[in-house]
């Protein structure tokens, strides 16, 4: 098990021929993802690294059996391409395009709740279920299959602490990626669900940062949870970030900062580490206690 | 991206609301020529990017082209919160029977625009009770229906299908046309003045949104960063200036504030925010690294976990800042990820022991710079 | 029992001032219907035959429990009237105005379907459980309580049969107008389903007429149906209405014509009456076998 | 409402869709001075609203002006299909590689738009195999993204990127924003030149949806209607001339079907389809009668259910045509419903006995008018 993409996910990359599109459809062949097709207007009917390539995600529909597509075409295409892998009928569209306009990724992410898919990013490393499938970006070698769930909004801030539990050989169930921008697809207690219902997983790791509420939400679900949350917030030393007037000032009353983050976590029974690389020790003492 | 008042008034104006008569002027003479050709009190507010201009002081208010003169050379004279004053826009002195507050931007807990509207406008909206506080979210598939303004208008107390109810649902249908169609984050009029029947925006505060500049191209431009931050961005860095004297680059939003909060654990300062992220090469890292140095910083700490980015690029960036600039301070160096062992073979040669973990290197250099 | 509304349905009338929506409102109390609360802005916390008036309908929903709205204003302001009831969530919305603009009708359509709610017409004489609750536009003296579910486009023609069902004292569960025009929320079959499950309806009047594809849509659902089902199909031998062009001719491929409605129908085992006042007939001997 | 092909071509160009160059002229002196000014080859096409102009004779070409002087003055003298020809468009005569064929229209099952498009375009769309009828109804909420059209594009076997692939999503993009901004019901281009990379709408075909005509303002009018029509209509009646003897006035269109098929039912022929529903009062009513009369049918049926109509109106508005015009020919009422008694005794004083069942009415017209 694991959550969202496992071992019978079939994978289709939008924009294949482009820079990052291929250098990453290699990579995630060579993790062992089961990328099926790829698609790039006027390519249609070619095959890139042995895939082949449609003119459109419908037309690759028409042969395959897609399960999620990962965008990989640049920010001023990147809404339409979502769209229409959404309105395709594909459930999980992992964005890893940056620079998205906000109104766009509104867009993305009103359409994938009409039409009940999971929208990943944008902004997004991706999603890796380790051992079975890698959606995105992310370095192939700091992945390794085990107990933990890990949920965070930034990229290299995830690969660290991945990164360092891999070295203690402490490997993770599910890893995703929310995706850095303001406007997501996913909350933390979308998946903080889903992980929750997951056998494989046992301890979940929250990788958060200052600003905004996606903490504060999370927090309301992990008291519910059974099973136990390690939470790092970044940011406690860091610059605040820009503020949208009044109007930002009356929709936060107060709430994204640090301080507020940490006690909603807190009292919501999650564990707290104030630096990135203590979450390995305290993950491995609450495996032992399992 | 910030529009300066002006601007935003402009917009407004073009959307076909309300606004008071006013032209700006870059020196006091003008001032008083536009003040005399408005006729009666005017008003000469200073355009800057500040939000608390009239409580710095840089509104005034002139019943004559004499004392608009006088009052305008003052303002020139003054830095209004930091800023020194370049523009001033001369506006008539509405006459004011009601300060309203309204305004457009995202709700990020709810991934929608959001309406914010209230009776209580003026100086201090921050400091207004909740009660007073309308919020309505848009569903961006629906739109901005007639249905949801006048709702709004409702709540706000005010007599639907009276001339003043009317208007009302105009001005904010209008005003989430131009947040939708401007790419706005914000778009906000405190105070949107009540004056008998009409409705007026006496200021404008509007942030475009900088991923959506590519397809805003009538939409004039405004910098608001320092040179330093703008030479940044323009190498797709992301960099902010504070006040430590250890340099921090680092690759990744996140990495890079858990690099700060680090440092600061430690009990070190830290000079500066910089995310060399995303798959910057070895050129991009070179010029971060000599904008780090700008600063003159006491120490460089080097924090890399390479995905995209690549360690042997970073290496050979630092290597040859080295031996072409001098870096005249100690530089510590973590370095893992991507071509790792060719990085560090790189570093070797210049005389660099890159760390494993960030933790041990972080630990050092605020040693360092102390 | 009865299908879609009762007698403790709680209606709200929009445009509860215009003539229309007056007048209406008094005939629907007069046959029992609940209306508690009606709309018009500007005239809130007013009342109109005791009736208490709002300036919008979220103004109502915040006092009442409101289960179906039926729209009275103006053709230029229904679409917004639609679907400010729409999103207050209401779930079922009766849009009596006619000549409301096509596009307006499919925007309403859409919307409705997202947010799972009814919408009864545009055009249409309205809904009537009968002597339960009538809401819309249909004379109150003919709608008697019974079993026969009656559907239909079109209203006075609908006012015929049931009128000449009533005067032959056999009642009506509901009767639902779907609407005239040719984009409106239900289909036959939307309706048909509820009849089949309604304990009440023991037998169903479908009143069709030519053009469009609904009466061959309903065909489909009838072959499923356990209860009989009588239809007539007016317009045998009326003018043809316009057609579309050729785009029109390609999307109808010959469908829409009374013979091809009456042989769907025919072959999914619907008695078909070849004129109006044979209904009455027909349905005595269907409730006598039953 | 109908257009004209030349007012769906300013539309089109309007939007940026490319149009042969062309004129209209209403003469044919103007006919050759067009001709000469386009220069080369030309098209000469009546303007009528009729479909099948090409084959009925109103579409000629013309080698040079005199040629074209000659074509006009033809044209001018023929009908196209019943319709008199008022005025011609002169256009250049397009260099065809490629006939498609483009439609936006409404999926009434769908209760969706539906984009119809096929690389078989020309005179006999109709005739073509469904394998070369593209459909794609369009969620209205979503719009025409950019994907939508690239995939009908896909379809239609253009390769994508290409510049007529490019050209082609554009042209799909453009008609349906004209299709939902002039509140279309139907938007056709057939045929869609293809003449290298570029795409030229060769014709229109337009139909505006009647109820939307209040807010399309700047849309030009056009009137098919017969003189007759066109008086019911403004009465908000709904009238439709048929070739029998038998006057029909029912209230709802529902019911009047139900009139005419009991009417064939019992072996007469209905001489019109008046439908006065709707709540058509005592004057409308009597209008409407007068208009039954002016056909000079041989007897006269009045069916009517009164729901929101009222039978007394009724009967007052038969009463007074009788008294002031006179009616020569026998009418037959049936008269239920609403104030039914009121009506009925109004009837009774100018020597019309009501029916209680439509049946029974329509037997006795039928006879008398044998």
């Amino acid at each position: 098990m694991a959550i969202i993409i496992d071992e019978t996910t079939n994978v289709l990359v939008q924009g294949i021929s482009g820079k990052q599109g291929f250098f990453h459809t290699k990579q995630m062949l060579t993790y062992g993802s089961k990328v099926i097709a790829g698609t790039s207007p006027g390519k249609g009917g070619t095959t890139i690294e042995g895939i082949p390539v449609y003119d459109s995600v419908r037309a690759a529909i028409e042969k395959h059996r897609i399960d999620a597509s990962v965008v990989f075409v640049p920010a001023t295409m990147a809404k339409d391409a979502a769209l229409e892998a959404l309105a395709a009928g594909i459930k999980v569209v992992v964005v890893v395009t940056e620079h998205i306009p906000v109104h766009d990724e509104m867009a993305i992410v009103a359409y994938a709740k009409r039409v009940n898919s999971i929208v990943i990013g944008p902004n997004t490393f991706g999603i890796v279920s380790s051992g079975k499938c890698k959606i995105g970006i992310p370095p192939n070698q700091f992945f390794i299959p085990g107990p933990v769930g890990v949920v965070a909004r930034s990229g290299t801030l995830t690969y660290e602490i991945v990164g360092n539990l891999t070295a203690q050989n402490i490997g993770q169930s599910t890893v995703v990626g929310m995706g850095g921008d303001r406007v997501v697809g996913l909350t933390f207690v979308d998946v903080l669900k889903k992980f929750e219902q997951d056998p494989e997983t046992k301890v979940v790791v929250l990788i958060g940062e200052i600003g905004g509420f996606a903490e504060e939400e999370a927090s309301q679900y992990i008291k519910e949870m059974t099973k136990p949350v390690v939470a790092y917030i970044a940011g406690k030393s860091a610059p605040q970030g820009k503020q949208m007037g009044h109007a930002g000032a009356i929709i936060e009353r107060g709430k994204g900062t640090y301080e507020g983050k940490v006690k909603a976590l807190t009292e919501a029974g999650a564990k707290i580490v104030e630096l990135p690389f203590e979450v390995p020790g305290i993950i491995k003492e609450l495996l032992l206690k399992l | 991206m910030k529009m300066f008042e002006y601007m935003g008034k402009e917009i407004f104006s073009k959307y076909g609301l309300k606004v008071p008569k006013g032209r700006m002027v870059n020196n006091s003479e003008d001032a008083a020529f536009i003040a005399k050709d408005i006729g009666g009190a005017v008003v000469i507010k200073s355009q800057v990017l500040s939000g608390k201009r009239g409580k710095a002081g840089g509104i005034k208010f002139a019943d004559n082209p004499e004392q608009a003169k006088a009052a305008a050379q003052e303002i020139f004279e003054m830095t209004v919160q930091g800023h020194a004053v370049e523009i001033l826009l001369i506006e008539e002195k509405l006459k004011i029977d009601k300060e309203f507050y309204l305004a457009i931007t995202i709700d990020l807990a709810a991934k929608r625009p959001v309406i914010i509207a209230s009776i209580k406008g003026g100086m201090d909206i921050e400091e207004v009770a909740e009660d007073y506080i309308i919020k309505e979210q848009i569903d961006v598939e629906l739109g901005m229906q007639s249905f949801i303004a006048s709702d709004i208008v409702r709540r706000m107390g005010v007599t639907l299908n009276s001339p003043l109810g009317k208007e009302l649902v105009r001005t904010i249908r209008t005003l989430y046309r131009i947040f939708v169609e401007i790419d706005a984050e914000l778009v906000e009029i405190n105070p949107l003045v009540i004056s008998g029947d009409k409705v007026i925006a006496a200021d404008s505060k509007i942030t475009i949104d900088d991923a959506a500049l590519y397809r805003q191209i009538e939409l004039p431009r405004v910098e608001e960063r320092t040179v330093v931050e703008k030479t940044a961005h323009d190498l797709g860095l992301s960099f902010v200036e504070l006040n430590g004297d250890i340099g921090v680059m680092a690759n990744g939003a996140g990495i890079t504030m858990g690099t700060l909060d680090t440092i600061t654990y430690y009990g070190g300062k830290s000079a500066n925010f910089l995310d060399a992220g995303g798959g910057t090469g070895e050129e991009g890292t070179a010029k971060a690294l000599e904008l780090i140095l700008s600063r003159n910083p006491k120490a460089i700490v080097i924090n890399i976990f390479g995905g995209i980015t690549r360690c042997d690029d970073v290496a050979r960036a630092l290597a040859s800042v080295k031996k072409n600039i001098g870096i005249p301070v100690p530089v510590v160096v973590r370095l893992v990820g991507t071509n790792q062992e060719a990085g560090r073979a790189i570093l070797k040669e210049v005389g660099i022991e890159a760390y494993d973990f960030m933790q041990d290197a972080i630990k050092k250099v605020v040693e360092l710079s102390r």
